[in-house]
């Protein structure tokens, strides 16, 4: 591979890899509130047995 | 003079007050009483127009130059002396006679002899007088007071319920304390908050 | 006529307070002729009359940090922000009467600063001191405006100069332009547009920062 | 106004995204010409000149919704704009990394000061890293997104007085030798640009949204969690 596409492809793996860590931390996320949702629905639950 | 419904005020992820309903009319004497971090400060601060509620609704009528405020901080500079103080906001509130009646308060409050004072050099007590004469300075209508008696000696108190006793009737207040009791004489309304 | 009073009022009590507490000046004063010292020992010889500008300005943006870190200290110490967004006067007021005290800080600064910089490295022409003169516009303007904001953050004066050194940059460049380049007359015009333009965005919005 | 409604959208406009991002790598790799004295490198362009177009667009809606939010003091403003800039200042980064890239196959070096548009970008990156640090030292409230949303208004009157600020400056730092902003660009290398910049407006669009979405589902599951304490 020429200079020229070793920079082209560094350039174009360098937006590639930005977006992928972008939707890494957006999955993160996304587990976390799952989580979030499954404790809460635990204490509705809890809530609705109890009265 | 003041009317709240259904009140809210959160900061972010802590909810201060909820659902608080209010009426002051024109001459009230409304106590607010509650433990430590019942939001009493916010609701005040609500009521004063130094913070926008987050929910419900909230009527203040007169707009903020009718206003006195006396919050937890004396909201005075320290480096400046008393009189330096009062003249300072003297001339923001445009008070007519404005030596005159700096005179009159500082001299009501027993602050006369430090009027030369700075601030810096005050005990908390003479620093809560102080801020007391500001509260009063332009006679306002409305008067918000947070916890007026908190540092005040016997004979400070003593002065701050003369001062409330005359005004009484026909200015009113808005008076978050501890102590009920002591104001009992001139409450018109109570609103106890809980520890929301 | 009771904006300019009310200006008047509060810029007043800051060259009080300055005249009483008198730790502000000082301090500035000694950290720019220290600066200067320093940048004598930094500067390699024959470094030409490009660096030494760009040297003043450097000292002359961080002197006005060290100035604006301090702006809003009487207020926090003794509360009184709240009593002031409380009294009825415009809050812009409270902006401009601030901003013009720090002017008169920065301004006794460099009738010092200016005249030592000129016996340490090079002379200043006019076109430099109006640079300097317009740029302490631009600088009390904005600066004035992000040291409230840095007030009301828990770090104090640590954010201060994130938030200023981003917006300073323009009047860098203006500045060391204006000693430098042999027609003047653009930089000057740039920095006296980056100064309109700025007064009207922290005049507008002031209000916001110290209300909630 | 239930946030499910609008969101249904966004899988469409995903796809759409998709779409556009494979049609212009397909066009800038394979039917795009190369330009004659830059070389193939000259093909970073196309991503890189739309990613910094759209990182302004970005801070652009940013300071929109903090004017909205300083009118309307509605705290849905002041979440769109804080995700509009944080958008903006991802792409910005992109920016700055394709543009040294760039700079590194045309001109030997990883970063050069005389190309006006890479150094107006380090400027505006300093800027909105500075309003992350405000917005993260201010207690969360009404007072944090007054601060931002000032902050983020004059982040948008710095992008045009930088931009003259660094034409002006470098005229005495050192002037410029060779920076070809706008290459002039044949009849398909322009419809590339075209279906590029269309391509990467859609998809930071789509990543705003999912982005919000995220954050309103916080603030969704926090009032939840009161209602049950």
């Amino acid at each position: 591979m020429s200079s020229g596409e070793k920079y082209l492809a560094a350039a174009y793996g360098v937006i590639f890899v930005v977006l992928l860590l972008w939707v890494v931390i957006i999955a993160a996320k996304l587990t976390r509130l799952e989580r979030e949702v499954g404790e809460l629905a635990e204490r509705a639950r809890e809530r609705r047995d109890g009265d | 003079m003041i009317r709240a419904r259904g009140l809210e005020k959160r900061y972010g992820r802590k909810r201060v007050l909820r659902g608080v309903d209010l009426d002051l009319a024109p001459g009230g004497f409304l106590v607010v009483t509650g433990p430590n971090g019942s939001g009493k400060t916010t609701l005040l601060r609500l009521c004063a127009g130094l913070a926008l509620p987050s929910g419900g609704a909230l009527e203040i009528v007169p707009d903020r130059a009718r206003v006195g405020f006396l919050g937890h901080e004396g909201l005075l500079y320290r480096d400046l002396t008393a009189l330096e103080n009062l003249d300072l906001f003297g001339r923001l509130y445009r008070v007519p006679e404005r030596r005159e009646r700096i005179g009159m308060l500082l001299g009501r409050f027993g602050l006369w002899d430090a009027r030369n004072e700075r601030v810096a050099a005050f005990s908390r007590g003479m620093a809560q007088r102080l801020a007391l004469c500001r509260a009063f300075l332009h006679d306002p209508d409305l008067l918000v007071l947070d916890e007026p008696f908190t540092a005040l000696d016997g004979e400070g108190a003593a002065l701050l319920d003369r001062e409330l006793a005359s005004l009484a009737g026909d200015r009113t207040f808005l008076v978050a304390t501890h102590d009920p009791h002591r104001l009992a004489p001139l409450t018109s309304g109570r609103l106890a908050l809980g520890a929301s | 006529m009771n904006y300019i009073e009310d200006v008047a009022t509060l810029a007043r009590k800051d060259l009080r307070l300055e005249l009483r507490a008198r730790d502000t000046l000082p301090a500035m004063l000694l950290f720019v002729l220290s600066t200067f010292v320093v940048f004598h020992f930094a500067l390699p010889q024959g470094s030409g009359e490009a660096a030494a500008q760009g040297l003043l300005w450097v000292a002359l943006v961080f002197t006005a940090l060290l100035g604006l870190a301090r702006s809003w200290a009487p207020e926090r110490e003794g509360g009184v922000f709240d009593g002031l967004v409380l009294a009825p006067c415009d809050r812009s007021a409270i902006w401009l009467g601030k901003a013009a005290a720090v002017l008169v800080f920065l301004v006794a600064i460099e009738v010092v600063a200016l005249p030592a910089f000129a016996l340490f490295f090079e002379p200043l022409d006019g076109a430099a001191v109006a640079g300097v003169a317009l740029a302490n516009l631009g600088i009390c303007a904005v600066g004035t405006l992000l040291a409230a904001m840095a007030a009301a953050s828990r770090t104090r004066e640590l954010i201060l100069p994130l938030l200023f050194l981003p917006l300073a940059i323009p009047l860098v460049v203006g500045g060391v332009g204006s000693a430098i380049s042999p027609e003047p007359g653009r930089y000057l015009l740039f920095l006296a547009l980056y100064d309109a333009v700025f007064a009207i965005i922290c005049w507008a919005s002031f209000e916001y920062v110290v209300t909630e | 106004m239930s946030t499910s409604s609008r969101n249904s959208r966004v899988p469409a406009l995903a796809a759409l995204a998709a779409a556009l991002v494979g049609l212009s790598l397909a066009l800038v790799f394979f039917v795009a010409p190369e330009d004659a004295d830059q070389g193939i490198s000259q093909k970073i362009f196309y991503f890189h000149v739309p990613i910094a177009l759209t990182a302004y667009a970005c801070f652009g809606w940013g300071a929109l919704k903090a004017l909205l939010y300083l009118w309307r003091k509605d705290e849905r403003y002041d979440l769109e704009s804080y995700v509009g800039i944080h958008l903006g200042t991802v792409f910005g980064t992109l920016t700055l990394l394709t543009g040294s890239i760039w700079a590194k196959a045309s001109w030997g070096v990883w970063w050069t000061w005389s190309s006006n548009q890479l150094v107006l970008f380090l400027v505006l990156f300093l800027f909105y890293c500075a309003y992350f640090m405000l917005r993260f030292s201010v207690e969360e409230g009404p007072r944090r997104a007054s601060l931002s949303a000032v902050y983020a208004l004059f982040g948008v009157v710095l992008v045009p007085v930088s931009f003259f600020a660094i034409r002006l400056a470098s005229d005495f730092i050192h002037p410029t030798v060779f920076n070809r902003e706008g290459p002039q660009m044949s009849g398909t290398m322009f419809a590339t640009f075209c279906v590029a910049w269309g391509a990467i407006t859609v998809l930071a669009y789509v990543l705003y949204r999912v982005e919000l979405a995220g954050k309103l589902l916080d603030q969704h599951l926090r009032e939840l969690r009161e209602a049950l304490a």
